[in-house]
């Protein structure tokens, strides 16, 4: 599913100090001297021979038909075309392992080692810290040291998940029969509310009097609980429900199937990968209209190739957004009208030239929507 | 039968044997998914002792299991089972660093202030299942799992709401009040060993001596055993249970200043429960509730799970065969009758002789 | 009223539903502590349950049983669950062990197997999502009754009915039956039944095996209806709850029953209200809460104190007094 | 020989212990038998084994003549032998039916026919004149029902050997009295008995033999009518025994204990003590006669600080103890021998030394600072074993493995050595030995004659009559009356207890 003709496709911005992401020149130019440093002596042959990318999950394991198998897809991806890197992974078992973990692979002396999700974020800073002549990256957050200035052998990768979430907003909003979508999260964040917020802005960019129902079980596990949410929001008006709630939105599609079962028209929408592939089936089709994507995998990838070629991206923030294609709907479009797609693919160009910019936090929404 | 083999020798046996059968189970399962026990094993040990970070992380892993055990134990020495050990244990991190990073203060007085935040909000967590126990007779069993969650959904609100400061966490606590230590993290290479646990083995004491040592002590355990006995011979056998529960919260609360002052330095969002107290509950049983059983099964625990990443990375076994192992060690200790049992036949003729 | 109507259309039938496999588990460990044996290890059995349900449905889809395969699914899951009890029965039984360090050790032992299992069958953390579901129905002729009928008949998963009639099943057993009075006994004063001729271990046994296949029921439902599939995180303290709802409803089903359709209803309320206008307001720790801190009111103001079954948590041994 | 048991030659052991060891008992068809030993003589263990509970090492059980194995209760029901035993085998929460069909219920379809049970439950006990409630829950009746319970399982089953082990140990003077009426009809209906009991009067009154072991050992059977109770008791004990209580006059001297108006509810909401008045002097045993549940319990209770009074005053040597923790109570100068001591005498899992300073653990010298000296406790612990005779192989043994005799001798050592101004004694001698109410009785009088005053409150009638200076006697929560206790006899005492007048002018106060 990862091609690699996408080496430059990222777009690193600096997020550091406070000034809102653009210009990074200083900070690259700080990081090349390093990237040398670090590549020095373990410069990689091109099958990449002597190479090593190795990542640590999340509790979730690498298959948690989440972002960790993206991770682990993306490497495996990279294993393959370079038979000569290795590449492995090390599952936690709970929070307590971060740390142990990352640091027994920056111990085997491993070239790159990714933490995977923004729980691991204390953890390699100091890991990275105390290691500072290996190479980390960290996926979907920004690892500051204690002054909030960059770490120079830390790479970071970010996802534009709120451009994602717009563009499903979109065909949310385009697909709503009722006038009325719903969100559920799970245990309530900063990254979630960026799912959010970018979820409301779609829909209401197309109509801004959709009514949006949310709501955070508070919990990333709990079917049940995200059965209930969904059967209420359904039954509040609600024909689309987009969730960003990991296991407790497996309860989001029991709702939505047991309601197609019985004769209702209602969708619901998936989150980080193409959940229509596994989930969602009813005895007529799939309940799921299409899914916000996150191309973990790509991101990983990426940062490994570039690594091995001695361009690790230390210091900087890599932003994987809708026009590096890190983010955005789900290729598996049956359910989704053509226009819908249309309009979704309107607003990608859009966002892309910087027409829209989507808000990420309650207060960005606030304001975008007052400026409607 | 009872008192047939209960010599001191005998004790620490026990333990060792459910120690070899649970390794045992274990082996087997792993060969019946193909792998090779032997490297496992060998991976996993090494995984302890084969490297100072390990065993540093070993130790820092066990210090709060430490102080769930001892709550737990402490708990069930005194007639009631806690599992609430959990909630206790959130609430004493929460509260533990809200205090180490919210105010400022020189060391001497912010840490312990920070920490005895941690104990008063375990204790306060402990009494009220305590009171109602011993006003009401409400079963300590449910409120205690309730007021796990209540303490989940309550801290988490806190945090959301009031120090939330990057991502899912608040900020870093301020020196004064850290248990970091530079020199135990750079004797083990970096673990992140902390002070704490030789506050864990103070702990331990700590909880030997009230109960064996002091007139509390003894009547907690004769409350423990028998309420009534301990009514008549003029013990307040309420206040016995409000108090053993609160000294239990207390432990727990303290646990979780050990984690949040030492380990982590921070509080950040429970997306699910830490299981450290409910692991307390396995540790204080495995450790016969006594202080030294306890360090020695929190240490055997901490060391397995530590260990496991090893096995993991070396061997490739999966972590859950850790989980088999210490369920096995658990049935086998408890189940020492069948040590006996088996011993007694091994040996017919020292019983003939008693 | 209208308003008020419409709340209750849903959350009465999403307490029930929330409500089923807590109560299945809790007449679990109604027959083990009946039978004089503390249950703490629901929690694994659930686990075992909410495993084999998925597993099982999965299994049966493969063999071709299409919508039969959820309902044989639970099936499977309770006699895996049985099967599984049986390590909880030999250790606490047999080999005299503490009941409670038992339990727990179930409870470890069912988390790490049951993800082990899956990962030797699936090859990854989690099991594939099962097709062939259960779905909500309305019962038919009592869904037509008004407001009754569309309160608690409508939209209901027929495993919450036959929960509901095995509560009976149950009490009948326990209370009507020779089976039943000498299974309380053995709970009540073990030796009185030995004197009586009763085989008070395998009276043991069978209250513990019956706590397996209810409890893997009761997990089986959870998975089957709301989860879907199987993963570490898919029972997370359900069993718990469980135990709570059994000592809360005094060891008696009828008491479960009330004391599991309390607890669902106070979540099905907290997730609810949130959706309610005016209670939206309200801060959402308060409602999370909800269900927790009423369940410890009712305890405290209106049933106060729960006798258990005498010989509880005790080891019966021929030779002791 | 018309033997309807023989058990020749049995041996029991037990890890440490041979319990019984090649024990002979031959019992007749149609006589009651009677089995007498000290405490842990192996008489319970000799029925056990008779009863299929225990398995015998060696020896050989007959019954009618054939030689059987009996390997479990059941097959000792299908023996006709029941088993009514020490410790009640009655679940507490189960009806009396329920109790007695256990194990063999009448079954109509899957469910149990409780109608049917219950006829015939009525229809056995008018039969033996064994009654009963059939539809109470045991936890709601008297002691002697619960046992007129337990004897009816047997009979339900069938049973014509009928094994008594020491029944009437909790039973009150009328209920004994019963409860040996209905012995005789059972002999008269073709049953035999073997009666294990310490109450030599009893053996004497209703046995036609007695079979007598000691420490395991069969010492001989003897036919009742040629012995009488001192040659009873000295094959049983090996020496000597008086049954009489040797005391001097008594001293008395100022009150100690003064009750005025004391009304206690108990957990019902009823008044089980009734506007009670009581006077307890120093130098005197006052004994309180009743039939169990008229307010002894309570009473004691209420005195103890175990329990709140609805109203009235307590006074211990002028000062007011009414309404206080019983902590306080203690250190006013009460002591307490509580008369169920494994409920409320002792924390069984304690050591025998933590058992003795149960009491007195908390001051000084045993605690300083909240620190407790071990070393002091068992010091002063097994100087006070050595003082009552506490026979135990340490004093770091757990309490539960005492005999009962020893551990009611280890509560009042520890009561009595606090040099209390009253002592509350509540059926101290229950299912004890001659040899052991021997030395509890000399133990009160002793302290009496130091200038304490004792309270006893016993179901014994005996031992009221025998032990007391004065007897109050309690009826429905009042003291109807108090008497010399040498002028009063059983009869005079019966009658009060049952709520009858005295003829006046025999007072005597
Ligand atoms: N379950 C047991 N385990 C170990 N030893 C036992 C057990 N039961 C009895 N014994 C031993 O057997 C001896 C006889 O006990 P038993 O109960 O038969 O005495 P007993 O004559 O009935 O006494 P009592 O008059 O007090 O009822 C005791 O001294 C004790 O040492
Ligand atoms: N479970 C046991 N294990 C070992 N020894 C025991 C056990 N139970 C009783 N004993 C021993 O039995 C002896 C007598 O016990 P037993 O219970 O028969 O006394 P008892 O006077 O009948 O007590 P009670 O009045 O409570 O019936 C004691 O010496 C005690 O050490
Ligand atoms: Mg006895
Ligand atoms: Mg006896």
């Amino acid at each position: 599913a990862c091609g690699n003709d996408n080496n430059d496709n990222a777009t690193p911005v600096n997020e550091g100090n406070n000034n809102e992401g653009n210009n990074n020149v200083e900070n690259n130019v700080d990081n090349a001297d390093n990237n040398n440093d670090n590549n020095e002596g373990n410069e990689a042959t091109g099958d990449g021979e002597g190479f090593s990318s190795k990542m640590v999950t999340d509790v979730g394991g690498v298959d948690d038909r989440s972002f960790n198998e993206s991770a682990w897809a993306g490497l495996t991806m990279f294993g393959e075309d370079y038979p000569g890197a290795e590449v492995d992974y090390l599952q936690s078992s709970d929070s307590s392992d971060y740390a142990p973990n990352l640091n027994r692979l920056a111990r085997d002396g491993t070239d790159i080692t990714f933490g995977i999700g923004f729980l691991m974020e204390d953890e390699i800073r100091d890991v990275a810290g105390q290691n500072p002549d290996q190479n980390f990256a960290i996926v979907d957050t920004v690892v500051t040291d204690e002054d909030g200035n960059m770490i120079d052998n830390v790479a970071n990768i970010t996802f534009a998940e709120h451009e994602g979430s717009f563009l499903v907003g979109v065909i949310a909003a385009m697909h709503t029969e009722t006038n009325e979508v719903g969100f559920i999260g799970g245990v309530e964040s900063e990254l979630i509310k960026k799912f959010e917020s970018g979820f409301k802005a779609g829909v209401h960019s197309v109509d801004p009097d959709i009514e949006i129902a949310t709501q955070y079980a508070q919990d990333f596990n709990d079917a049940s609980l995200g059965q209930q949410i969904a059967d209420g929001m359904y039954a509040g008006g609600a024909d689309i429900i987009y969730h960003a709630a990991g296991g407790t939105g497996n309860g989001l599609f029991t709702e939505a199937i047991d309601r197609r079962e019985s004769g209702e028209e209602v969708w619901a929408i998936g989150v980080d990968q193409d959940q229509a592939l596994t989930e969602g089936e009813w005895s007529e089709g799939n309940v799921i209209l299409t899914s916000m994507v996150k191309r973990v995998d790509q991101s990983v990838y990426q940062v490994s190739e570039d690594t091995m070629n001695g361009n690790f991206p230390g210091g900087e923030v890599l932003e994987f957004a809708l026009e590096d294609e890190g983010v955005g709907f789900a290729e598996t479009r049956d359910n989704v009208s053509d226009e819908a797609i249309e309009a979704a693919n309107d607003y990608r160009d859009q966002i892309i030239n910087g027409d829209i910019e989507v808000p990420q936090t309650d207060d960005e929404y606030d304001e975008w929507y007052d400026s409607l | 039968m009872k008192r047939l083999l209960t010599g001191k020798l005998f004790g620490i046996l026990i333990p060792l044997i459910a120690i070899f059968f649970g390794f045992l189970a274990g082996a087997i399962v792993m060969l019946f998914s193909g792998n090779n026990p032997i490297d496992a094993y060998v991976a996993l040990i090494s995984g302890i002792f084969g490297d100072i970070y390990y065993f540093g992380e070993t130790l820092q892993r066990m210090t709060p299991l430490i102080f769930s055990g001892l709550a737990v134990a402490f708990a069930f020495r005194a007639g009631l089972l806690n599992i609430g050990v959990e909630g206790q244990l959130m609430v004493g991190w929460f509260a533990a660093v809200v205090v180490g990073f919210a105010i400022e203060l020189p060391m001497i007085i912010h840490l312990p202030l920070a920490i005895l935040a941690g104990a008063l909000a375990g204790a306060l967590w402990g009494t009220v299942p305590g009171y109602l126990k011993a006003t009401l007779e409400v079963h300590e069993v449910i409120v205690t799992i309730m007021m796990n969650y209540i303490a989940m959904h309550v801290v988490n609100h806190f945090i959301r709401n009031n120090f939330l400061e990057s991502g899912q966490r608040t900020e870093f606590v301020s020196p004064s009040a850290s248990l970091a230590s530079d020199f135990l993290s750079g004797l083990t290479d970096f673990s992140r060993l902390h002070w704490g646990f030789f506050i864990a083995i103070a702990a331990c004491f700590l909880m030997w001596f009230i109960l064996w040592k002091t007139k509390r002590g003894f009547e907690y355990r004769s409350v423990g055993y028998n309420k009534n006995a301990s009514l008549y011979a003029g013990m307040n056998v309420k206040a016995n249970i409000v108090s053993s529960m609160a000294i239990s919260g207390a432990f727990a609360g303290v646990g979780g200043a050990m984690v949040g002052l030492g380990t982590y330095r921070y509080v950040e969002i429970f997306s699910s429960f830490t299981n450290l107290g409910f692991d307390g509950i396995a540790v204080a049983l495995l450790g016969n509730s006594n202080a030294l059983g306890i360090f020695f099964s929190a240490f055997l625990f901490g060391g397995l799970k530590e260990g496991a990443g090893n096995m993991q990375a070396q061997a490739g076994i999966a972590p859950e065969v850790v989980e088999i192992i210490i369920a096995m060690i658990i049935f086998f200790v408890a189940s020492s009758y069948l040590i006996r049992w088996i011993y007694s036949k091994v040996q017919p003729n020292k019983k003939e002789g008693k | 009223m209208e308003l008020f109507l419409a709340v209750l259309y849903l959350i009465v039938p999403a307490a029930m539903i929330a409500a089923t496999p807590l109560l299945l588990t809790a007449m679990g460990g109604l027959f083990s502590e009946r039978a004089g044996i503390v249950n703490i290890g629901l929690e694994g059995l659930m686990v075992m349950g909410a495993f084999a349900g998925i597993v099982g449905t999965l299994m049966f889809e493969g063999m071709g049983m299409g919508a039969w395969s959820p309902w044989l699914g639970i099936l499977f899951a309770a006699l895996l669950g049985g099967i599984f009890s049986m390590f909880h029965a030999v250790a606490s039984i047999s080999l005299k062990a503490d009941q409670i360090v038992s339990g727990v050790a179930l409870n470890f032992l069912a988390t790490g197997l049951t993800v082990f299992l899956v990962r030797e069958i699936f090859e990854r953390g989690q099991t594939d999502t099962i097709s062939s579901r259960l779905f909500r129905t309305n019962v038919p002729l009592l869904s037509d009754i008004p407001i009754i009928g569309q309160m608690f008949f409508t939209r209901v998963y027929l495993t919450t009915w036959v929960a509901f009639l095995l509560v009976l099943v149950v009490w009948y057993v326990v209370f009507k039956t020779p089976f039943g009075l000498r299974l309380r006994s053995v709970g009540e004063h073990p030796m009185a039944a030995d004197t009586m001729g009763i085989n008070v271990n395998r009276m043991k046994y069978i209250g513990v095996g019956l706590s397996g296949v209810f409890g893997g029921m009761g997990g089986a439902v959870f998975a089957i209806t709301a989860a879907g599939n199987f993963a570490g995180g898919t029972i997370t303290g359900q069993g718990f709850m469980a135990l709570a709802v059994l000592i809360f409803g005094k060891w008696h089903p009828f008491g479960a029953f009330g004391a599991a359709i309390f607890f669902g209803f106070a979540q099905a309320l907290s997730v609810t209200a949130q959706q309610i206008p005016g209670l939206q307001d309200v801060p959402q720790v308060f409602m999370l809460i909800l269900p927790y801190v009423l369940t410890i009111l009712a305890l405290a103001g209106l049933v106060g104190k729960a006798t258990p079954p005498a010989a509880l948590n005790t080891n019966y041994d021929k030779g002791s007094r | 020989m018309e033997y309807v048991i023989e058990m020749n030659g049995i041996r029991k052991e037990f890890p440490g212990i041979v319990a019984n060891d090649n024990i002979t008992l031959q019992v007749k068809q149609g006589e009651i038998h009677a089995l007498l030993g000290e405490n842990g003589a192996g008489k319970s263990t000799l029925m056990n084994v008779l009863f299929g509970l225990y398995q015998p090492e060696k020896g050989e059980i007959k019954v009618r003549g054939e030689k059987v194995n009996v390997t479990d209760p059941n097959v000792a029901n299908r023996l006709g032998i029941g088993m009514v035993h020490q410790h009640f085998m009655l679940v507490q929460k189960f009806t009396v039916t329920e109790n007695i069909i256990l194990g063999s219920e009448p079954k109509k379809g899957m469910s149990i026919d409780i109608r049917k049970a219950a006829q015939d439950v009525a229809e056995i006990s008018d039969r033996y004149g064994l009654r009963v409630d059939p539809n109470s829950k045991i936890e709601d009746i008297s002691v002697g029902m619960q046992q007129r319970a337990e004897i009816l399982k047997t009979l339900y089953r069938g049973a014509n050997i009928l094994i008594f082990d020491e029944p009437t140990a909790a039973l009150t003077p009328q209920e004994i009295k019963e409860l040996i009426q209905i012995m005789r009809n059972l002999i008269n209906e073709g049953k035999s008995i073997i009666l294990i009991t310490h109450k030599l009067k009893e053996i004497l009154e209703v046995a036609d033999r007695c079979t007598v072991i000691r420490r395991g050992k069969g010492i001989g059977t003897v036919d009742v009518s040629e012995s009488d109770q001192t040659s009873l008791a000295e094959m049983m004990v090996g020496r000597e025994i008086s049954f009489e209580v040797e005391k001097g006059p008594p001293k008395p001297g100022e009150a100690i204990l003064s009750v005025k108006g004391l009304t206690v509810e108990d957990v019902r909401g009823i008044d089980m003590v009734d506007q009670l008045d009581l006077e307890v002097r120093s130098g005197e045993i006052l004994g309180i006669a009743g039939v169990d549940g008229n307010g002894q319990t309570e009473l004691v209770e209420a005195l103890t600080g175990l329990r709140e009074a609805k109203s009235g005053t307590v006074t211990l040597s002028g000062e007011d103890i009414s309404g206080k923790k019983p902590r306080k109570v203690t250190e006013a100068g009460v002591s307490h021998i509580p008369s169920d001591r494994h409920k409320h005498g002792l924390v069984l899992e304690f050591t025998i030394g933590e058992n003795m300073m149960l009491q007195t653990y908390y001051q000084k010298p045993y605690t300083r600072n909240g620190i407790l000296d071990y070393g002091k406790m068992y010091k002063k612990a097994e100087e006070l074993m050595e003082e009552y005779d506490v026979r135990t192989p340490s004093s770091m043994t757990l309490a539960r493995s005492l005999s009962g005799g020893n551990q009611q001798k280890a509560i009042i050592a520890r009561e009595v050595d606090r040099s209390p101004k009253l002592i509350i004694a509540a059926q101290p001698t229950r299912g004890l030995d001659v040899g052991a109410i021997e030395f509890i009785h000399k133990k009160l009088v002793e302290e009496r004659d130091k200038g304490r005053g004792v309270l006893l409150v016993s179901l014994e009638m005996d031992e009221v009559l025998n032990v007391s200076d004065r007897i109050a006697v309690i009826y429905e929560g009042k003291i109807v009356d108090i008497v010399d206790a040498k002028e009063t006899n059983e009869n005079e005492l019966g009658l009060l207890m049952a709520g009858g007048k005295r003829e006046a002018g025999e007072t005597s106060t």
